[in-house]
């Protein structure tokens, strides 16, 4: 039923204005991720300073208002520039139409919009790195934040408007999942990928307003000094905080949710196996979003919140550690009677598995009110945030990059150098994240330009394999952009793992301008490997 | 392209299967962009709570500061022109293109009224000094003993700047209708963007309903 | 064996209720130790064991996907782990806030980027907390500028400190020693010096130090005093005595350029001479001296007019006795 | 288009007529002192009003339920972002531990001790004079 054409969404139309101009999600998916992987390679590039910095105790490299602006930098790019809209805005936009069969997002203005907006707001944050930095941390606590005299207001200004990008994405992926399904296509029948695009889209819409309005009192604060979060004129920095968490928390699953959609695509596809628990994933994911927005507070365990808060949030916080466990044990059954193959989308999704499970675990401890109060602020916080976000989100994006690369883009990598990569940063990972869980719990605190000498062992072990994590992170995105630029094609029917999916067994590789030659007719559900045997296909 | 009705209507976009469907998506978009907004004066609604819990014989007094008339006639105001927004709406699905227009234009209306009368209250402020934050400066005997009334006023000024923002923006959108609906472009064919519109401008009132007792009234 | 494994992940226990919470941090860990053992062995082994080998013919695989009763387990036996741990955590946090009513009080304030400290019997000392051991001490911590965060690791506890507001956190020393404590909040660009020192005296050391304190510094010539108040009252952190410029301007280079002008950020230019020095110290930022930031607090009320004297006194002396 | 639903002329009116008479009612018992269940009140007949507007005028009551869902839930997560707030800046303190710390931020801000005394219009009067003589109900 692929019909092999010539024709695809990359090559028709022509021109640099129809790329511009573009309203096709796919184009605006490729525009994502272009910008996505830069600002990624800016945030890591900013990471690596930090990490030779402190392979060292004294300020060898850089002094201390260098360091502070390099991990404010660090932390707002790779958060609010590359995690929270650039990956449900790549891999989100180009698959969510093709999963649920339809021609389009809801709203294509709108979503080139997004984008344009998004641009706009990276231009704020990118104008304060020319301008010469910001100090205050990705967080903006107050009262710093309205004294610091470096670029607070241009940084805000563009959290600010990226928030906007992001709730029309979240907006038009929501009506998209609701309202643009092809019939037949029932909400069981969605591909896991799609229920995690629409928890990440129900939380973005609930969550960006509140740091919006956040952002816009910081920066009121700054010019008229309005007294909400300012001590010194009778307001409380403790309610900026509560604030601010009750966006940023809810953010953190922002950030994860498609990382266990992906999950949840490649283990099955690759296993050639039925997902265990599909109900189960699926309603974990919403039930995910929902306790994400009670928890907050367990950010706030040392703020000098009240007592009582500081016990519900701990009791709350564990009820967001089991849904997630369980989904931990259905992606493992899931391989149970399979036909395991390890590609390299497979090794991402293995490594994610174990990076992850450590980093929920390190979770518990965090929960767990006494402990957390020696932990707050450590860098064992640094290692745990890393775990989940580095370990969890951005392995798990790789996955997904190398799953549906040459279903994007008609092109085939190298499978042998994405092995030894995914390996690369497997290691390389554990060995610059894991010393740093031993120094938080030897009591480094963290954001320390210089510190005490016995933690130097430690932290140079850290920056060596960091060296190792960021070669090979380079090599890996290397590699799927040189297949690109050598125009290494596959069959437009190719379809290499075996995928069952509606973007795999209904449209060409790259996909048609349109998506579907013809409208899609769903002849059995996501995962039926059980029911129907699927090729795997790959033709140069 | 193939894939659609030769006779379907102009306004429907080629990935929608029908009207309906592409009516009912956006609507449905359109009341998830409603929670966004609620979201966002939630939490000036917060900051609101918890200060008037902190500082509550302060807000009593502050509140007396403000001119509750004014308040009063905005809220009619406002109701009456949700009420010829609704009208509108009503005209345009009886195919009334002439009452349409005359209700969106009463509705804009009204719209300037009500930021005529914010006016007037803002520029009393300002003269007297009633400001947010440190600008505040108001120390007439009615206020001298009042701890912190800069915060009732950041909140004040705030909340009601940005419901007065949205005030505009409506009043821009409703312009616009105006010329679609007169153009023709607006049928009871095909009215998605005047129902949208419409659900935003009664947003608009429906946050008023709140503001206008907890700034003005509440002692 | 636990002794050793505790040294190897935490600083050594010294208040009362670190055992515990060291206690509470090894059941997670084993019980997290045994569940990441269970995913990654049943991740390999299930991997492994239904791997696709080379040439076998792809078929259809077990229907297979659902099983109640492995569900349920997965969902109690975490249940079953974190109540115990919630609970845990709670009764070992209710040990840290509740403070015993015979406690000592200590103010503790945080300026950027020292701590000043004010014993219950008056006087006051800098980035050098005094405590008695087996002796429960509460500290009322406060901040003048921006939030810090006081964390002593070996005590397990730690607490923001706030503008305009007091925190309290308390602790009973078990072992005198010297101990570390650091600011875990950011506060700008000294955050990663503003450390400080905790000493455990026995409790007659300590009645007797605390007696003392204020008492002395009357005695010493200026310029000693001025080398001890270098470091005691935090100088140092900022300013160097060998030339090299860290957050403000070297002190050396203050002393070699006395009776010279010296140009600030605002164009406007001042002989370097003793009111200077005072001046500088006391309003901070009213002089800025050019390429330098105005990060410097005032040391209003933390000097008096000896302890002044005797800090420009060893200012001026550097210049004649420490070269680079 | 012609499936949807059209209100007739008459509820928009009664309604716009119940929404201004409820204006009205809060305005009037707002001058009635019932202590802290003046602010009960007032929410309550908020509460009414909104949700007329939002039933009849915003066609929530003839809609696909999916938008009064999507309705609903913005307004429980704004529940949830009061409620567990509250629960910290209501219990600051709580154990009495510290009675400093129970009243946490009612510290009069610098800036006031600048401020100069002034009339109604906000124009500086000297200290001395009767600072009461000006007549309150300006405006």
């Amino acid at each position: 039923m692929i019909k092999n054409t010539k024709q695809n969404y990359l090559n028709h139309p022509r021109g640099i204005m129809s790329w511009l101009l573009t309203v096709d999600h796919k184009r605006i998916g490729l525009m994502y991720l272009v910008s996505g992987i830069l600002f990624f390679f800016m945030g890591g590039l900013l990471a690596l300073v930090m990490r030779f910095e402190l392979a060292a105790p004294g300020n060898d490299i850089i002094s201390n208002e260098i360091y502070n602006n390099a991990y404010t930098l660090h932390g707002a790019i790779m958060i609010f520039l590359f995690i929270i809209p650039a990956i449900p805005g790549a891999l989100g936009n180009i698959l969510l139409p093709l999963m649920v069969g339809a021609k389009d997002v809801a709203f294509p203005r709108l979503n080139l919009a997004s984008f344009y907006i998004y641009s706009f707001g990276a231009l704020f944050a990118l104008y304060t790195i020319v301008n010469g930095g910001v100090d205050t941390g990705w967080t903006f606590y107050t009262p710093y934040s309205t004294q610091s005299s470096s670029n607070v207001v241009p940084m805000t200004l563009g959290i600010f408007i990226i928030g906007f990008s992001s709730i029309l994405t979240g907006l038009n992926f929501i009506a998209t999942v609701h309202k643009m399904r092809i019939p037949g296509l029932t909400w069981y029948k969605l591909p896991l990928f799609v229920w995690a695009l629409y928890g990440t889209s129900l939380v973005q819409i609930t969550a960006t307003p509140v740091l919006a309005i956040t952002m816009v009192l910081l920066m009121l604060e700054r010019f008229l000094g309005i007294g909400i979060f300012d001590p010194a004129l009778g307001g409380d920095p403790v309610l900026y905080q509560h604030f601010f968490w009750f966006y940023s928390h809810p953010a953190v699953y922002i950030m994860i949710l498609p990382a266990f959609g992906i999950i949840s695509e490649i283990i099955p596809v690759h296993s050639r196996k039925k997902i265990w628990g599909y109900k189960f994933i699926a309603y974990s994911t919403l039930s995910i979003a929902f306790i994400g927005f009670l928890v907050w507070g367990h950010h706030m365990f040392t703020s000098g919140q009240s007592v009582f808060s500081q016990i519900v949030f701990s009791f709350i916080t564990y009820f967001v550690g089991i849904p997630t466990g369980v989904k931990i044990f259905s992606w493992i059954l899931t391989m149970y009677k399979g036909q395991v193959s390890f590609t390299p989308p497979m090794l991402y999704a293995l490594a994610f598995l174990f990076l992850f499970t450590i980093g929920g675990l390190t979770g518990i401890f965090l929960g767990a009110v006494a402990l957390d109060i020696h932990l707050h602020d450590t860098y064992f916080v640094v290692a745990h945030f890393h775990y989940v976000m580095q370990g969890g989100t951005i392995v798990a994006f790789l996955g997904g990059l190398h799953h549906w690369w040459p279903k994007s883009f008609g092109v085939m990598y190298n499978q042998t150098i994405a092995n030894i990569a995914a390996l690369g940063v497997f290691i390389g990972f554990n060995g610059t994240f894991f010393p740093q869980f031993l120094l938080g719990l030897r009591g480094m605190p963290r954001r320390y330009a210089t510190y005490d000498e016995q933690f130097v062992e430690l932290h140079s072990y850290s920056t060596f394999w960091s060296g190792i994590l960021g070669i090979s992170i380079f090599i890996a995105v290397m590699n799927l952009f040189w297949s690109f630029m050598k125009k290494n094609k596959v069959d437009p029917g190719s379809n290499p793992w075996g995928g069952m999916t509606l973007e795999w067994t209904h449209t060409s590789s790259p996909p048609h301008p349109h998506n579907f030659e013809e409208e899609p007719v769903l002849q059995h559900g996501p995962y039926d490997y059980d029911k129907v045997i699927v090729q795997k296909t790959y033709k140069k | 392209m193939a894939h659609h009705n030769p006779d379907a209507p102009s306004h429907l976009k080629h990935y929608f299967h029908d009207v309906n469907q592409q009516y009912e998506t956006s609507k449905f978009a359109m009341w998830a962009f409603i929670l966004t907004e609620v979201l966002t004066f939630a939490g000036l609604f917060v900051a609101y709570i918890v200060y008037r819990s902190w500082y509550p014989d302060m807000f009593v007094d502050a509140h007396k500061l403000l001119d509750v008339n004014k308040g009063l006639m905005n809220t009619i105001v406002l109701i009456t022109s949700s009420l010829t927004m609704a009208l509108a709406i009503w005209a345009i699905q009886k195919n009334n293109k002439k009452l349409s227009v005359f209700m969106l234009l009463a509705t804009f209306i009204f719209a300037l009224v009500f930021l005529g009368i914010k006016f007037l209250e803002y520029s009393h402020k300002f003269e007297v000094g009633q400001l947010p934050g440190e600008f505040y400066s108001y120390m007439g005997p009615d206020a001298v003993h009042l701890n912190n009334p800069h915060i009732f006023f950041s909140i004040y000024f705030i909340m009601t700047g940005l419901h007065g923002l949205h005030v505009a923006i409506g009043m821009g959108l409703i312009a616009w209708l105006v010329y679609s609906t007169q153009k023709g472009n607006l049928t009871s064919e095909y009215y998605t963007p005047m129902e949208m519109i419409g659900i935003f401008w009664h947003l608009v009132d429906l946050i008023w309903i709140y503001l206008f007792p907890l700034f003005y009234l509440i002692g | 064996m636990l002794d050793r494994l505790t040294e190897f992940f935490f600083p050594k226990q010294v208040s009362t209720f670190a055992s515990e919470i060291d206690s509470l941090y090894f059941f997670i860990f084993y019980s997290s130790v045994a569940l990441f053992f269970i995913v990654v062995f049943g991740m390999l082994y299930l991997s492994i064991k239904y791997r696709h080998r080379k040439g076998e013919e792809l078929k259809l695989t077990s229907s297979k996907a659902h099983s109640n009763l492995l569900e349920s387990l997965f969902f109690i036996i975490p249940l079953i782990l974190v109540s115990i741990t919630f609970v845990w955590g709670i009764r070992a946090y209710l040990k840290m806030v509740i403070v015993p009513d015979d406690a000592i009080e200590i103010k503790v304030t945080g300026v950027s980027w020292f701590w000043t400290f004010d014993y219950p019997d008056g006087g006051q000392t800098l980035n050098e907390l005094v405590v008695p051991s087996n002796t429960p001490v509460k500290l009322v911590l406060s901040s003048k500028d921006v939030l810090h965060s006081f964390f002593i690791p070996v005590m397990r506890s730690k607490m923001d400190c706030l503008p305009n507001r007091y925190n309290v956190m308390w602790f009973d020393a078990t072992k005198e020693g010297v101990y570390d404590i650091f600011c875990t909040e950011y506060c700008g660009t000294g955050h990663s010096q503003m450390g400080a020192k905790v000493i455990v005296m026995r409790p007659a050391q300590y009645e007797e130090w605390a007696l003392e304190l204020g008492a002395d510094d009357d005695s010493i010539p200026l310029d000693e005093l001025g080398a001890k108040l270098y470091t005691q009252k935090a100088c140092n952190t900022c300013h160097t005595e060998d030339g090299s410029a860290l957050v403000g301007p070297s002190f050396l280079q203050t002393s070699q350029m006395y009776e010279q002008e010296r140009v600030f950020d605002d164009g406007t230019s001042s002989i370097i001479d003793d009111n200077y020095v005072r001046n500088s110290i006391l309003e901070p930022q009213t002089q800025i001296v050019a390429g330098y930031q105005g990060v410097m607090p005032t040391y209003q009320g933390l000097l008096n007019d000896r302890e002044l004297d005797a800090l420009i006194t060893y200012i001026k002396s550097l210049d004649g006795d420490s070269q680079i | 288009m012609s499936e949807h639903h059209i209100t007739p002329l008459r509820t928009y009116l009664i309604i716009a007529a119940s929404l201004l008479f409820l204006s009205g009612v809060t305005v009037w018992v707002s001058y009635i002192d019932l202590g802290s269940f003046n602010i009960v009140l007032a929410m309550f007949v908020a509460t009414v009003k909104a949700s007329l507007v939002a039933f009849f005028f915003m066609h929530l009551l003839w809609d696909d339920k999916k938008n009064l869902t999507m309705f609903l839930m913005s307004l429980m997560f704004f529940g949830i972002f009061v409620t567990i707030t509250m629960l910290d800046t209501e219990f600051r303190g709580d154990l009495g531990l510290n009675p400093e710390v129970k009243d946490p931020i009612n510290k009069r801000a610098a800036f006031y001790d600048t401020l100069p005394l002034t009339d109604t219009h906000g124009h500086p009067v000297d200290e001395h004079s009767d600072e009461h003589h000006e007549d309150k109900d300006h405006h």
